[in-house]
């Protein structure tokens, strides 16, 4: 396969919320994603995927760890050249569609603004013509080019945020939860336009969502985090075919499924008690409050997340 | 809660620093020294000499500043020129009655018409009273008090006689400065509490509390007033200020005795003690309406009275 | 006209897919949307076109009218209102036309000042303490909160007794404190637009900060600042009338609607008309300035658009 | 089973300054007893402004233009406030979408629980209210129930104060609970566990609820049958199998196959294209017509009617009308 494009080491995100109180949004995180590849991310509201997104894509200052993108440290000193390469190399699709795009500013120009710092276009004609092959390759057209963005609806306003992330030919785009305010057949679209702008532009994707069975139809491989910590990073079939960590057996099971007959055959393992407060988190596994399982040795230190089968880490004292 | 009332003490203290120096600095660039020039040069030099030495006037600039700092710690803002030699604290405080008393009242009217016209409007949204309320609303920010002072005073007292026009000798005096005052907190708080209930009626509870089946009086009161009310604490500091200050004027209109008329009264006779006393009690007594207000506020709010940890989130 | 449904009606259409992303509405800016919201505003519109016309005829009465407004007649003194002296005469007979518009003209040019100064120091201040973040918004808004403690129209007063008296230094005693409203309303929109998406975006896009400022900030901070203009106008011009009204304002011959407030209120008993012309130009200033006000708020405050 | 509560051809319109809306457009439908009906459709289909028109909770400008609803025997579209008064809470209560702002934030949890049983059980003491408040929060779920009750809105979690909307909703036992996308703000473990609770308490008391939602699994896991709505109309409904294995309308083909199944491998997945319809001026024919790959002329003039292909499997689609070439050429 690929080369690998983004490494990221042991990285952690805390915010100092007052005089005692620690927010480890996220807490010790290691992956890598390769060329071309798509790693998914998944978690309940409050397990720090997104802020580890915006850290990776330089946004957040990392408070410990690397991040390193294609040789360049994104987390630490950079020269101008290379801030500028990030600049045009990494991009970001957010999740909000009425507030990722500027209210006072045409569509035209918000589009543009990614060609007009980086110089990629030598005149105004040239300009507006990458816009309209941009709006074309997201399934708008020159129509939509003057209008403002509260005169879109979700979905298209969405693809806009797409057009302009691509207008720098990026190769590696964070998806912050793209989908997740739009409605289910909007969904499918965007999501299908993103696998095939990744087949013509050889893009690398991190999708990062809540909604589990979108992701798993987008990742080649899925992560899965809980409490600032990834506890299970496998291939998507393997995830779902062998979940091994007791949170991501009990979030597969969880989610139902639209098929009735499916549904009446399954039995539930259904989570007691709800997500702990993130701040000033304890040092053992985040998951043994609510978990089965539980043993002495889950209080003893974050589990390491080990690769138990080729592809296949997990976070969990038991299943090692 | 403690600590944040600490940190607002701190701010006041520095605050009235600020005022303190301020208020020198315009002492000593104020025109005319603090007694008549013509008297002044009558004086032989050595009587000059001692006149200023006893005001402490000969000294440096730093001395006279920390003399000065250290009489208005001990609360001793000096004499009053006017009133030859009254210490001026206890001008002030004999002057305080009339004004609270006509500021009581002017707040306590407004506000009782101003909320409820403001929440008839908020209820019966585009009706008339509604329409009604905006301009009464309008009106009451747009008329200055003191046209309105005047105007009542020579109408409603000199031509129609109802009430006496001015001097303090019974409670009836009061009535017209009160009325005059009144307009403008009844304004701001039709205003205010007609956007925050609107406000209020399109939050989601209101939706579930309808969906219970209740009458429209309780929905009113248990749920959408319960809610509304809360913030009008947060306008009631500024609106005691607005009135503090439209004093001034109402005060020399129907001649009342009270420190509105007083401040007016010494800016016209340079008595700059009294001045500068007034300066620093006004301050003080804004501050300390803030402060009543925000910890007011946040008694009576809930969601940040009872902090309490949130299970899970 | 029912028409009859057919068996040739029951043939497949081919819809392209692009014209389903056609949008049915008319194309229009947000600008121009606000702009037809505040259209339907009938007072607003009806309160522009006053506050237009006081303008200019404040501007124009004073040169034409034949009198000038220091021009004194002891003959005609306290004359009611006559065709010869539209408004009448006051204890000097000068002519109280053109008096109350040149008053006007004081009056605006005071409110619009003190409004521009407060504009001016308050963005500045509030957009660099928004903007540069952490230490130095900390120091910057210790700074307002010690001046929020200060009765601004008490330091009004003072600094009209130090400085001698006329439009600068009403301008200027006004900016003192006044600026600090602009400021905290403009720190709180710049902080809020800060977090937006699309400002990330754009921090992505390789967007210079100056740039950001210029393109993103600014003009969605625009709305919130012409609203807080349309209301610091009107509560400049009621704070110089009340300067004047305590005998702290101008100074004579020169005229504004507070000095002539004053005056009026003198002469109450023998000359009513003297107070009652300037009060209503007063009041008719300020209530259009409110309702323009409210009426820009409820047609560009995206807030309002929730 | 007899019905309980039967919508018969109900048009609600709102009035904007933005124009009139034709939120709901002539829809039908019965609940039976102990039943769970779900009504699918994604915004804009007008199946959340229907339930309101039937809780008599219109939004302002909200009007119920025709169009009748029957609750044993009587028709509560016509009533009058106070009547409708009676039946809120009593016969038919509602939970809401968002549990952060569902609740009122200056009023302690069970005071809002009791304020449910004051209004309609006057005869209850306040110490019996307190008890019954205590039991409920119990039956939701909630642990330590005297120490939460005391305690405000702002104190619990999303999925705690759905629990607490929950009791407040059955403090009376209504006959009908209708949801109003219960889970939809909650995530995936939260969700399943209040599915759970409403699937447990319906079997306990018998409660007939009405699920309003646009996520099929949870149709799927907790539905008995469907009512699938688009552009304010009615397009399919049917048993949940039927509707699920055996679905009619394109457009309910269409949703389904928007959604990953977690068996397949690899699956293609269809997107439908284009976006909803303006309800503002609504498309003459079948709303779907812009956005159906079968779309014929008739679908652009008129609007389908009812096609009826079992006693509870219905659809409105031009494609079942036997000039449309012998019927049924679904997908």
């Amino acid at each position: 396969m690929a080369e690998e494009i983004l490494k990221v080491e042991n990285l952690a995100r805390h915010f100092t919320l007052g005089k005692k109180q620690v927010l480890k949004a996220v807490d010790g995180v290691s992956f890598s994603i390769k060329r071309g590849e798509t790693l998914g991310l998944v978690g309940e509201s409050g397990c720090g995927k997104s802020t580890l997104g915006r850290t990776v894509i330089g946004l957040y200052p990392p408070t410990a760890g690397k991040i390193t993108f294609d040789g360049i440290d994104v987390g630490g000193k950079k020269t101008s050249a290379q801030r500028d390469e990030l600049s045009r190399r990494m991009q970001m699709i957010f999740q909000d569609p009425y507030t990722s795009l500027n209210p006072r500013m045409k569509v035209l120009d918000i589009i543009a603004e990614g060609i007009d710092n980086h110089h990629l276009a030598a005149n105004r004609a040239e300009r507006t013509r990458m816009v309209v092959e941009l709006l074309r390759s997201v399934g708008l057209d020159e129509e939509h080019a003057n209008r403002y963005p509260h005169e879109f609806s979700g979905g298209q306003r969405q693809r806009v945020g797409i057009a302009r992330a691509l207008s720098v030919n990026p190769d590696f785009i964070i998806a912050d939860e793209p989908i997740s305010a739009l409605d289910v057949s909007i969904q499918a679209q965007v999501v299908n336009l993103l696998k095939s702008l990744q087949k013509k532009r050889n893009l690398t994707y991190l999708f990062i969502a809540h909604d589990l069975s979108m992701v798993k139809y987008i990742s080649d491989r899925i992560g899965v985090m809980y409490l600032g910590n990834l506890v299970e990073l496998a291939d998507s079939d393997e995830l779902f075919a062998h979940p091994l960590h007791p949170y991501t057996q009990a979030l597969l099971s969880a989610i139902p499924l639209p098929d009735p007959r499916a549904e009446r055959g399954r039995s539930r393992i259904v989570l007691e008690g709800s997500v702990s407060s993130p701040i000033n988190l304890p040092d053992c596994c985040r998951f043994c409050s609510r978990c089965q399982s539980k043993g002495k040795e889950c209080e003893k230190g974050i589990p390491p997340l080990v690769e138990v089968r080729p592809g296949h880490f997990v976070a969990c004292c038991h299943v090692v | 809660m403690a600590r944040y009332i600490g940190r607002r003490l701190l701010y006041m203290i520095v605050t009235l620093f600020v005022i303190v120096v301020l208020t020198f600095v315009l002492m000593k660039i104020l025109p005319g020294s603090p007694f008549d020039t013509e008297r002044f040069e009558k004086l032989t030099p050595e009587q000059q000499a001692a006149a200023l030495e006893r005001y402490g006037l000969d000294k440096p600039i730093p001395v006279q500043f920390l003399r000065y700092l250290g009489n208005t710690l001990r609360g001793d803002l000096g004499t009053s020129f006017y009133y030859t030699n009254i210490p001026v604290t206890r001008v002030i405080f004999s002057r305080l009655g009339p004004s609270m008393l006509v500021g009581a009242q002017a707040i306590l009217v407004g506000l009782a018409i101003g909320l409820s016209l403001g929440i008839v409007a908020a209820c019966r949204h585009n009706g008339f009273v509604d329409n009604f309320t905006m301009v009464i609303a309008v009106l009451g920010i747009s008329v200055p008090n003191f046209v309105v002072a005047a105007l009542l005073q020579y109408y409603v007292g000199l031509k129609l006689g109802w009430l006496p026009i001015g001097f303090w000798k019974t409670w009836s005096c009061s009535v017209l400065p009160s009325l005059a005052l009144c307009f403008q907190p009844l304004a701001t708080a039709a205003r205010f509490i007609r956007t925050e209930t609107l406000d209020v009626l399109q939050q989601d509870y209101i939706v579930t509390a309808r969906s219970k089946g209740m009458s429209q009086a309780r929905l009113l009161l248990k749920h959408t007033l319960r809610n509304s009310i809360i913030p009008v604490i947060t306008i009631m500091a500024s609106m005691v200020v607005n009135l503090l200050t439209g004093s001034l004027a109402i005060e020399s209109i129907f001649s009342i005795p009270g420190i509105g008329g007083l401040f007016t009264e010494s800016v016209k006779n340079n008595d700059y003690n009294v001045i500068m006393g007034l300066t620093m009690f006004y301050s003080l007594f804004y501050m300390l309406t803030i402060l009543l207000a925000d910890v007011t506020y946040s008694l009576v709010d809930p969601r940040i009275r009872v902090a309490g940890e949130k299970e899970g989130e | 006209m029912q028409e009859k449904i057919t068996q040739d009606m029951f043939v497949p259409v081919r819809s392209d897919a692009h014209k389903q992303e056609y949008i049915a509405r008319k194309h229009h800016s947000a600008f121009h949307d606000g702009w037809i919201r505040l259209r339907k505003n009938k007072a607003a519109v009806v309160c522009a076109v006053l506050i237009v016309v006081i303008t200019v005829m404040s501007i124009i009465v004073p040169y034409t009218s034949p009198y000038a407004y220091y021009e004194t007649d002891y003959k005609h003194k306290m004359n009611a209102p006559s065709s010869e002296h539209i408004f009448g005469t006051d204890l000097f007979g000068r002519d109280q036309w053109t008096r109350v518009w040149y008053g006007t003209r004081i009056s605006l040019l005071i409110g619009l000042a003190a409004a521009l100064i407060n504009l001016v120091i308050g963005v500045f201040y509030g957009a660099i303490s928004a903007i540069a973040g952490g230490k130095v918004d900390a120091v910057m808004q210790r700074i307002i909160e010690v001046l929020v403690g200060i009765p601004s129209l008490i330091i009004v007063i003072l600094f009209m007794m130090v400085l001698p008296p006329g439009v600068g230094t009403i301008v200027a005693a006004m900016a003192v404190t006044g600026w600090v409203n602009m400021a905290r309303l403009v720190r709180a929109q710049i902080l809020k637009l800060k977090n937006q998406e699309f400002v990330l975006a754009a921090q992505l896009l390789g967007t210079s900060r100056w740039k950001t400022i210029l393109r993103h900030l600014i003009p969605n901070t625009i709305s919130v600042i012409v609203i807080q203009v349309m209301f610091a106008i009107p509560s400049a011009i009621f704070t110089e009338a009340f300067l004047s009204f305590i005998g702290v304002g101008l100074a004579e011959p020169k005229a504004s609607l507070g000095v002539l407030i004053n005056n009026g209120y003198k002469a109450l008993r023998s000359a009513p008309f003297l107070l009652i012309y300037p009060a209503i130009a007063i009041v008719l200033i300020m209530v259009c300035f409110s309702i323009v006000g409210d009426g820009l708020r409820d047609a560009f405050d995206p807030r309002m658009k929730r | 089973m007899n019905k309980l509560l039967e919508v018969r051809n109900m048009s609600v319109s709102i009035h904007t300054d933005g124009g009139v809306i034709q939120a709901v457009r002539g829809v039908s439908f019965d609940l039976r007893e102990g039943e769970t009906l779900a009504i699918v459709g994604e915004s804009g289909s007008g199946k959340s402004i229907t339930n309101k028109a039937i809780m008599g909770l219109l939004p302002v400008g909200g009007r119920i233009d025709s169009g009748e609803v029957i609750l044993n025997g009587r028709d509560i579209a016509h009533c009058t406030e106070k009547q409708m008064r009676e039946i809120r809470g009593a016969e038919i209560s509602m939970i809401f979408q968002d549990p952060l702002t569902s609740l009122n934030p200056t009023m302690t949890v069970g005071k809002q629980i009791s304020e449910m049983l004051l209004l309609h059980k006057p005869q209850m003491t306040k110490e019996q209210r307190y008890n019954r408040a205590l039991e409920l929060l119990d039956m939701v779920g909630i642990p330590n129930p005297k120490e939460r009750c005391a305690q405000y809105p702002h104190q619990f979690s999303g999925g705690m104060r759905q629990r607490v909307m929950i009791s407040i909703a059955l403090a009376c036992e209504p006959r009908i609970l209708i949801a109003d996308e219960p889970t939809t703000a909650l995530d995936v473990t939260i969700q399943a566990q209040i599915l759970d609770l409403m699937k447990a308490l319906q079997k306990k008391t018998n409660t007939s609820i009405i699920l309003v939602t646009h996520n099929l699994g949870v149709v799927s896991s907790v539905a008995d049958r469907v009512l699938v709505m688009y552009g304010g109309r009615f397009a399919e409904t049917g048993e949940l199998d039927e509707v699920f294995y055996d679905m009619k309308h394109p457009y309910t083909q269409g949703l389904l196959n928007s959604i990953p199944n977690l068996q397949l491998q690899d699956q293609a997945l269809y997107s439908i294209p284009g976006t909803p319809p303006d309800l503002i001026n609504p498309p003459h024919g079948c709303p779907f017509a812009a956005r159906c790959e079968h779309c014929m002329r008739v679908c652009q003039k008129f609007q389908p009617p009812e096609f009826t292909f079992s006693e509870t499997h219905k659809a409105s689609c031009w494609l079942y009308d036997e000039r449309a070439k012998g019927g049924a050429q679904n997908g």
